[in-house]
C-alpha cells in the first residue's frame, strides 16, 4: 500500500511515519535538497571570487553600454521568465495543461534570450581582449594601482567561471523545461511545479551574480572611455 | 501529490533479465551490494599500495625484482623512486578515503538497509540511486586511469597527497613528476565522485524523511538510520564546496587561470610568464584552496565514521541483549558531531599561514567536538554494562571499533591544540591519529556490519571460526601498525617522506619502522581470510534463518535475502523503539519493533527513546 | 571468549601506554624558549588523554569480562540509560576538553599574536624545490632588494638579489641558517614555487612557507649547537631531501660571521658546520 | 491527497506585483552602480537588496511561503549556516594581501598569439 494511501487510512502525527511529513512528494523534496546543495556550489565560487577580489587590485571596466545594458536586459529576461513560469505552474495546478504549456514555452523563450544576450556580451568582452588568464592591455594600463600593482587577470577567470557555470544551468534548465512542456499532458502537477523550482533557482542565483559580478565592476568614472 | 509515493513504489516490478537484475538494477539492495563490491576492489588497491609504501620506507634501496618487472619506470631494477612512492601515498589516501570509506558505509550498507530499517519498499528515487552508483564507478575508473596515464612513467598517479595542495597541484608538468595528466584525472575523478555522492545524499534524505512506515517515528529509528541520515546531510552540504574548488583547480591547470597560483613564481628554472611552458600567473591564493578543501575535508572524515558508529551502536545493543544506553543522547551526539563537524575545518590549517586568531577559534571548537564523541563512547560502555554479551564476530569487531575509536580520537585532542600542532603537524603523529579513527575504526565498523548483515544479504551465514581468527589478528595487527606511529611522530618523523635515510635524528626509529611494516604486511595478508570467508560463504555458507541474531529491527522481519520489494507487499507497522531487548515480562528477551504491545507493557513505553530512570 | 578479549584489550592498552612512558622514543631535547612550556602542555595533555584512554579501555575490558553471557543470567538488565549520568559525563568531558583547549593557546599566542621583540635578528627565508636559501642582511641590518626577474640559478643568485641595490653589498645568502643564541630571531618566510614548511624539531616550531606571501615568525633559540632543519610540507619529488642545518651560535661568533662578505661567509659556515656536532640522538 | 494540496496558492495578480517589485529593486541596484560610494558600503547595500530579491523569489515564486513551516525550517537554516561559515575565509583574504610579497610584475605579453 502506498505511503500516501496509508496516510489517509491512519491519520498520524506528522513525524510518526506513514505520512509525508511536509505534505510534499519525494521529487519535490529531492529538488529542494538539490537546490540547497547546488546553491552551495555557487556560494563557494562567489565566495572564492570575493576572496580573490578583496586581496587583489580589481579592474572595474564595465561600461554602461554594452555590459550594463545587456546584463540589465538579461536580468529582465530572467525575472520575466520566472513570472511566466509561475503562470505556467498555476495554470497546470488548475489542470489547464495547454495554458501551462504556452507559459512554459514563454519561459523557455526568455531563457534562450538570456543565453543569446549573454553570449553576445561575452563576445564583446572577448573582442576587447578579455580572457580567462589575461586582461585587455588597455584595461591593465587604466586600472594599474597608484603604487604600480597591476590589476588582476583573475577578473576574467572569475567572470567566465561563474557566469559560465550559471549559463550552463540556464541551458540545462531550458532543455529540462522543453521536456516538461512536451510531456506536460502526461505529467502530474507536482512535476511541473518541480521544474518551476529549478528554473526559479537559476533566476535566484543570477540575483547574486548580477550585482556581484556586474554592478560591482561598473566603470563609474568612465576611466576606460578616457 | 496524490499517488506520489505510490508511483515511486511500484515504479519497477521485479526484473527478470540478468542485466536489469544485477547490472543496471534499480533495486537498492543490488545497488548496495554493488557499492560494497566497489569498496572491496578499491580497498585491495589501497592495501597493496600501503604495503609497497611500507616496503619502501623500512627497506629503502632494496631491490624488489618483481617491482622492477611490474613498474620498470617507477621501480627501475626493482628500486622504488621517490616519485613512485609519493604517487603511491596520494593514490592510497584518495582511494581509501573516497572509494572505500565513502562508498561502503553509506552507499553500500546505507543503501541496502536504510529503506528496510524504516520499512520502505525502496529508495525514494531508484533510478537516481542507480545513477549515483554508476557515476561513482566512473569516478573510480578515472582514478584508476590516473595510475596508468599519470603523465610520467615513473609514477603511478599524481603527487599531491589526497589533499592536493595548490600550487603544487595547479602548476602542471613544470612542478615535477606526477603533475601531468595524472593530476587532471585525479581532479576530474574527485569532481565526478562529488556529483555521485550528492545525488546519493539527497536520495537518502528524501527516503528517510518521506518513506518511514507507519509507527516508525524519528525516535524509533535504529541509530544506524540516524547515522546514515546525518552522513547524507553532511555529504549534501560539503561535497558541493569541494566541487566548486575542484572546478577552479582544474581551470588553473587547463585554462591558465590563477585562482590558487600567486604571482612571481619561479620553478625549475622558469619564471612565471617566461614562455608557454609556464604561462603568467598572478594574484591567486594557495590558502583559498586549503579552505575550500578542508571545508569539505573535515565533514568528510565524519562522513567516513558516522555510519561505523551507527552500526556499532546497533550491533552492541543486539549482542549485549540490551537496549542502547541513552538512545536520545546518542541521537543528539550524532547530530552534534554532524553540526560541529562544519565548524572545525581550520584545525588542518593551523600552520598553513592562516590567521592565528581564526586558528585559536577553530582550536577551541575542535576540542568541543570531542564532547559528543565522548558521550557516544560512554554510552557504548553503558550499553555493554549489565548485558549478556554474545561474542559473535560482528560483536568482536564492534567492540574493536570502540577500542580503536577511543585510541584514535584522543590524539585528536592533542592535534587540536594550536600550540601542540606546532611540533605535531605533518608528522606521523597525524598519520597515526587518522589511521586509528578512519583507517581502522571506520573499517572495523564495516567489518562488523559485514559479519552482522551478511546473513540477511545473502541468506547464508559467514564462517564464525574464520571470522574470529580474522578479528584477532587484525585487531592486534592494527594496534601494532599504528600505535608506534605516534612515537615516530613525537620524535618528529615527517609525513610524505619517501625515505628517512637523510636525517640523523630519525635513525634511531628504524627498528620501529621495520616493526610497523612487518605488522602491516601480516595484517594485510590476514585480510585474505576475510575475502575468502566472504565469497566462500556467499555460495557455500550455512543457510541463514530470517533472524539469526534474534535482533529486533525491521530488516529481521523479512526473509533473508529480502524479496524484491523488501516486505512482500505488506509493509510492517512499528509499535516500539528499535532496541527492546530483555524487556521484563516479555515472552522472550527480544521484542521485534513490529510485535504488538503485550498487555503488561506500560502504555507508551514503546518508544524506547531513553525512558530514563528506567533502571532496575 | 569474553575473558580473552578483555585480556587482549588490556595488554594492548598496557603496550600502547608503556610505549609513551618508557620514552625510549621521544622529543629531541628542546632548544627554544617557548619549548619547555609547550612540552609541559604536551605532557599534561598526554597524561589526561592517556588516563582517559586507559580508563576507557580498562572499562571496556571489564564490561566484556564481567558481562559475557555465562548462561546463568536469564536476561540482561533492562535500562534505557540515565539522564543523570549523561549530564555528568557531558559536563565533565566538556570542562576537561575546553580546559585543555584554552590552556593549549598560551604558547601559540605568545608566538603568533605579537610581533618579534625589538632587536630581533632578522633572516629572510626563501624556500624552493628542493633547497633552502637564508638571506642575511649583513652589518647594515638592511636586506637588499630581491626581484623574481633577477633570479639566475647559473650565477647562484637563487633569490634574485638586485646587484644595483647598495643595501645588498654586505648581504649574504646561504643554505644554512645561522642564528644567535638567546636572542629573538625573526624569520620572513616565503617560497619561490610551492608550499614548503620550515621545521626544526628541537625548536618545536613549524610554519608553512606560502608562495606569494611573506610570513613573519619569531622564536628564541637558547642552546648553542647544530641542528637538522627539515621541510615538512609535501613539495614534490625530493621533498624528503629538502634538508639543511640550523646553527645556533654564541653572540660574538655569530656577529663575526654576519660581518663577513659573501664568499668568506661561505667558507666560515663550512668550518662552523664541522666545528659543531649534532646532538646525540 | 486532498484537493487543497493540488491547489497552487497565490493569485497571478500577486505574482505580477512581486515581479514588479523585483524589477524595481533591480533598477535601484543599477542606479546605485553609478552613485560613487565606498566599495564595501556599496557591497553591503547591494547584498541587502539581493537578499530581499532572493527572499521574494523563494517565498512567492518558489512558493516556500505556502509550504509547511517544517519544510522551511529544514531547508533554510542549513543553507544559511553553511553560507555564513564560508565567510570565515575572509580574514585570510585580507591577510594574504597584507602579507603579499611585493615585486615588479611583468606586464602580461599582449595575448595575440592566444587568439
Ligand atoms: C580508510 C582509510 C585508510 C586505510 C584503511 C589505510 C590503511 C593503511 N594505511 Fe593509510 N593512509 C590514509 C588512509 C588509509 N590508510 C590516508 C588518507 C593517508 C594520507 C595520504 C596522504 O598523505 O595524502 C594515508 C597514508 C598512509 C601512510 C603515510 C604515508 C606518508 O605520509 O608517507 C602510511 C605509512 O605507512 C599508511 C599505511 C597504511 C597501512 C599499512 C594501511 C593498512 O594496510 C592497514 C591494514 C588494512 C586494513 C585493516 C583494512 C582492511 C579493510 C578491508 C579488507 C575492507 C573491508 C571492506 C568492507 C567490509 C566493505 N597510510
Ligand atoms: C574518521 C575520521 C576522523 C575522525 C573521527 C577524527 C576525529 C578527530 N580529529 Fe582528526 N583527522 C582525520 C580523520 C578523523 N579525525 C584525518 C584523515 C586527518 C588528516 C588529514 C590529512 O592531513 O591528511 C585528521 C587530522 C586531524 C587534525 C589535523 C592535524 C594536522 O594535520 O596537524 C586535527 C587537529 O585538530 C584533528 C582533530 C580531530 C579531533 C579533535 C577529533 C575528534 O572528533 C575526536 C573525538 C574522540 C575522542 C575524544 C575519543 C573518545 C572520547 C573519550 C574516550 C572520552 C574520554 C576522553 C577524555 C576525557 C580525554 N584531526
Ligand atoms: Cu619543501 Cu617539502
Ligand atoms: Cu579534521
Amino acid at each position: 500500500m502506498s505511503t500516501e494511501a496509508r496516510a489517509q487510512h491512519f491519520p498520524a502525527a506528522d513525524w510518526d511515519g506513514g505520512v509525508l511529513p511536509y505534505r510534499v512528494g519525494h521529487r519535490k523534496l529531492g529538488m529542494w535538497l538539490f537546490i540547497v546543495s547546488d546553491s552551495l556550489t555557487f556560494s563557494a565560487l562567489l565566495i572564492g571570487y570575493s576572496y580573490l577580489r578583496a586581496s587583489n587590485v580589481w579592474p572595474t571596466p564595465f561600461p554602461f553600454y554594452p555590459s550594463i545594458v545587456f546584463s540589465s536586459v538579461m536580468t529582465f529576461c530572467l525575472l520575466s521568465s520566472s513570472l511566466t513560469m509561475v503562470f505556467g505552474v498555476s495554470a497546470s495546478s488548475r489542470g489547464d495543461k495547454d495554458k501551462a504549456r504556452k507559459w512554459i514555452f514563454a519561459t523557455i523563450f526568455f531563457g534562450v534570450a538570456f543565453i543569446v544576450l549573454h553570449l553576445i556580451e561575452w563576445q564583446h568582452l572577448i573582442h576587447e581582449g578579455l580572457q580567462p588568464f589575461s586582461l585587455p592591455a588597455h584595461w591593465v594600463s587604466t586600472f594599474t594601482a597608484p603604487d604600480g600593482t597591476l590589476p588582476s587577470p583573475l577578473f576574467g577567470a572569475t567572470f567566465f567561471a561563474i557566469t559560465g557555470l550559471h549559463m550552463f544551468h540556464v541551458a540545462t534548465g531550458a532543455i529540462y523545461l522543453a521536456v516538461v512542456a512536451a510531456r506536460v499532458k502526461k505529467l502530474k502537477h507536482e512535476d511541473v511545479e518541480i521544474s518551476g523550482l529549478y528554473w526559479h533557482f537559476v533566476d535566484l542565483v543570477w540575483m547574486f551574480v548580477f550585482p556581484l559580478i556586474y554592478i560591482m565592476s561598473v566603470d563609474v568614472g568612465g576611466a576606460l572611455a578616457k | 501529490m496524490s499517488g506520489e509515493a505510490h508511483a515511486e513504489v511500484h515504479r519497477h516490478p521485479a526484473p527478470t533479465s540478468f542485466i536489469r537484475k544485477y547490472i543496471f538494477s534499480v533495486d537498492h539492495k543490488v545497488i548496495g551490494i554493488q557499492y560494497i563490491l566497489l569498496a572491496l576492489v578499491a580497498v585491495l588497491v589501497g592495501m597493496t599500495m600501503s604495503v609497497l609504501m611500507r616496503m619502501n620506507l623500512s627497506w629503502p634501496g632494496t631491490n624488489w625484482p618483481i617491482l622492477g618487472t611490474l613498474f620498470p619506470g617507477g621501480a627501475p631494477d626493482g628500486m622504488m623512486t621517490p616519485e613512485f612512492y609519493l604517487s603511491l601515498v596520494t593514490m592510497h589516501g584518495t582511494i581509501m578515503v573516497f572509494f572505500v570509506l565513502t562508498t561502503a558505509p553509506q552507499g553500500g550498507f546505507g543503501n541496502y538497509f536504510l529503506p528496510i530499517q524504516i520499512g520502505a519498499e525502496d529508495m525514494a528515487f531508484p533510478y537516481l540511486n542507480m545513477l549515483s552508483f554508476w557515476v561513482t564507478l566512473v569516478g573510480f575508473i578515472v582514478i584508476l586511469a590516473a595510475i596508468f596515464f599519470s603523465g610520467a612513467e615513473s609514477t603511478v598517479g599524481p603527487i599531491g597527497g589526497w589533499t592536493g595542495y595548490a600550487p603544487l597541484s595547479a602548476l602542471g608538468q613544470i612542478a615535477g613528476p606526477g603533475q601531468g595528466m595524472g593530476m587532471n584525472l585525479w581532479i576530474i575523478s574527485i569532481a565526478i565522485f562529488c556529483v555521485g555522492s550528492l545525488l546519493g545524499a539527497l536520495n537518502f534524505i528524501t527516503t528517510l524523511l518521506n518513506m518511514r512506515t507507519r509507527g516508525m517515528s524519528l525516535m524509533r529509528m535504529p541509530l544506524t538510520c540516524w547515522a546514515w541520515f546525518t552522513t547524507a546531510v553532511l555529504a549534501l552540504l560539503s561535497f558541493p564546496v569541494l566541487l566548486g574548488g575542484g572546478i577552479l583547480l582544474l581551470l588553473d591547470r587547463v585554462a591558465g587561470t590563477s585562482f590558487f597560483i600567486p604571482g612571481g613564481l619561479y620553478i625549475s628554472g622558469l619564471l612565471s610568464g617566461a614562455d608557454e611552458r609556464f604561462p603568467i600567473h598572478t594574484g591567486g591564493s594557495p590558502i583559498l584552496w586549503q579552505h575550500l578543501f578542508w571545508f569539505f575535508g573535515h565533514p568528510e572524515v565524519y562522513i567516513a565514521i558516522l555510519p561505523g558508529m551507527g552500526a556499532t551502536s546497533h550491533i552492541l545493543a543486539t549482542f549485549a541483549r540490551k537496549p542502547v544506553f541513552g538512545y536520545r543522547a546518542m541521537v543528539f551526539a550524532i547530530f552534534a558531531i554532524g553540526l560541529l563537524g562544519f565548524f572545525v575545518w581550520g584545525h588542518h590549517m593551523f600552520i598553513s599561514g592562516m590567521s592565528p586568531y581564526s586558528a585559536m577559534t577553530f582550536s577551541i571548537l575542535t576540542l568541543s567536538i570531542g564532547v559528543p564523541s565522548a558521550v557516544k563512547t560512554f554510552n557504548w560502555l553503558g550499553t555493554l554494562w549489565g548485558g549478556r554479551i554474545r561474542f559473535t564476530t560482528a560483536m568482536l569487531f564492534a567492540i574493536g571499533f570502540v577500542s580503536l575509536f577511543v585510541a584514535g580520537g584522543i590524539t585528536g585532542l592533542v592535534l587540536g591544540q594550536t600550540s601542540l600542532d606546532l611540533p605535531m603537524h605533518d608528522t606521523y603523529f597525524v598519520t597515526a591519529h587518522f589511521h586509528l579513527v578512519m583507517g581502522v575504526a571506520s573499517i572495523f565498523g564495516m567489518f562488523a556490519a559485514t559479519y552482522f548483515w551478511f546473513p540477511k544479504m545473502f541468506g547464508r551465514m559467514m564462517n564464525e571460526k574464520l571470522g574470529k581468527i580474522h578479528f584477532w589478528i587484525t585487531f592486534v595487527g592494527v594496534y601494532c601498525i599504528f600505535v608506534p606511529m605516534h612515537t615516530m611522530g613525537i620524535v618528529g618523523m615527517p609525513r610524505r617522506f619517501a625515505q628517512f635515510t637523510e636525517y640523523e635524528y630519525l635513525k634511531s626509529l628504524h627498528p620501529l619502522v621495520v616493526f610497523v611494516s612487518i605488522a602491516a604486511i601480516a595484517t594485510v595478508l590476514t585480510q585474505v581470510l576475510f575475502y575468502f570467508n566472504l565469497f566462500w560463504s556467499m555460495f557455500k555458507g550455512a543457510k541463514a534463518t530470517d533472524n539469526p541474531w534474534e535482533a529486533t529491527t525491521l530488516e529481521w522481519n523479512t526473509a533473508s535475502p529480502p524479496p524484491h520489494d523488501n516486505f512482500a507487499g505488506v509493509l510492517p507497522v512499528v509499535h516500539r523503539g528499535p532496541y527492546e531487548f530483555a524487556v521484563p515480562g516479555a515472552p522472550n528477551d527480544f521484542m521485534m519493533q513490529t510485535d504488538p504491545e503485550p498487555a503488561e507493557m506500560p502504555a507508551g513505553d514503546g518508544s524506547g527513546n531513553g525512558h530514563n530512570g528506567h533502571k532496575h | 571468549m569474553g575473558r580473552v578479549l578483555a585480556v587482549i584489550i588490556w595488554l594492548l592498552t598496557l603496550g600502547s601506554v608503556s610505549l609513551f612512558f618508557v620514552k625510549k622514543w621521544w622529543f629531541p631535547t628542546a632548544i627554544s624558549e617557548h619549548a619547555p612550556a609547550l612540552d609541559r602542555q604536551f605532557l599534561l595533555t598526554i597524561i589526561v588523554v592517556g588516563l582517559a584512554f586507559t580508563a576507557a579501555q580498562v572499562g571496556l575490558g571489564y564490561m566484556v569480562w564481567k558481562y559475557r553471557d555465562t548462561g546463568n543470567r536469564e536476561r540482561a538488565t533492562y535500562t534505557h540509560g540515565s539522564s543523570k549520568l549523561e549530564v555528568i559525563w557531558t559536563t565533565v568531558t566538556a570542562v576537561i576538553f575546553i580546559g585543555l583547549a584554552v590552556m593549549g593557546q598560551s604558547v601559540w599566542a605568545s608566538l603568533r599574536f605579537n610581533e618579534a621583540p625589538a632587536g630581533a635578528f632578522p633572516v629572510e627565508v626563501v624556500a624552493q624545490q628542493f633547497q633552502w636559501n637564508f638571506h642575511y642582511a649583513g652589518t647594515d641590518g638592511v636586506f637588499g632588494r630581491t626581484e623574481p626577474k633577477l633570479i639566475d640559478d647559473s650565477a647562484l643568485n637563487f633569490i634574485g638579489l638586485d646587484e644595483a641595490d647598495p643595501n645588498m653589498k654586505d648581504d649574504s645568502v646561504h643554505s644554512v641558517l645561522a642564528v644567535p643564541v638567546n636572542r629573538p630571531v625573526e624569520l620572513a618566510l616565503r617560497s619561490k614555487d610551492v608550499i614548503h614548511n620550515f621545521w626544526v624539531p628541537e625548536l618545536r616550531f613549524k610554519q608553512d612557507l606560502v608562495p606569494g606571501m611573506v610570513i613573519k615568525v619569531h622564536f628564541t633559540a637558547n642552546r648553542v649547537g647544530k641542528y637538522e632543519l627539515a621541510c615538512a610540507e609535501l613539495c614534490g619529488q625530493l621533498h624528503f631531501k629538502m634538508k639543511s642545518y640550523m646553527l645556533v651560535l654564541p653572540a660574538e661568533e655569530h656577529q663575526a660571521l654576519i660581518g663577513l662578505p659573501q664568499d668568506a661567509f661561505q667558507t666560515r659556515v663550512t668550518e662552523l658546520l664541522a666545528k659543531y656536532q649534532l646532538p646525540a640522538y | 491527497m486532498s484537493a487543497h494540496e493540488e491547489h497552487f496558492a497565490g493569485s497571478n495578480k500577486l505574482f505580477v506585483s512581486i515581479w514588479v517589485w523585483l524589477l524595481i529593486l533591480t533598477v535601484i541596484e543599477i542606479f546605485l552602480a553609478y552613485k560613487p560610494m565606498p566599495l564595501h558600503f556599496m557591497l553591503v547595500v547591494l547584498l541587502g537588496l539581493s537578499l530581499i530579491k532572493a527572499a521574494l523569489i523563494i517565498a512567492y515564486f518558489m512558493h516556500l511561503k505556502f509550504e509547511r513551516l517544517s519544510l522551511i525550517l529544514t531547508i533554510i537554516p542549513m543553507l544559511v549556516v553553511c553560507i555564513c561559515l564560508l565567510f570565515v575565509f575572509f580574514p585570510d583574504s585580507f591577510r594574504s594581501s597584507d602579507l603579499r610579497y611585493k615585486f615588479k610584475e611583468t606586464v602580461p605579453a599582449p595575448t595575440a598569439e592566444d587568439h
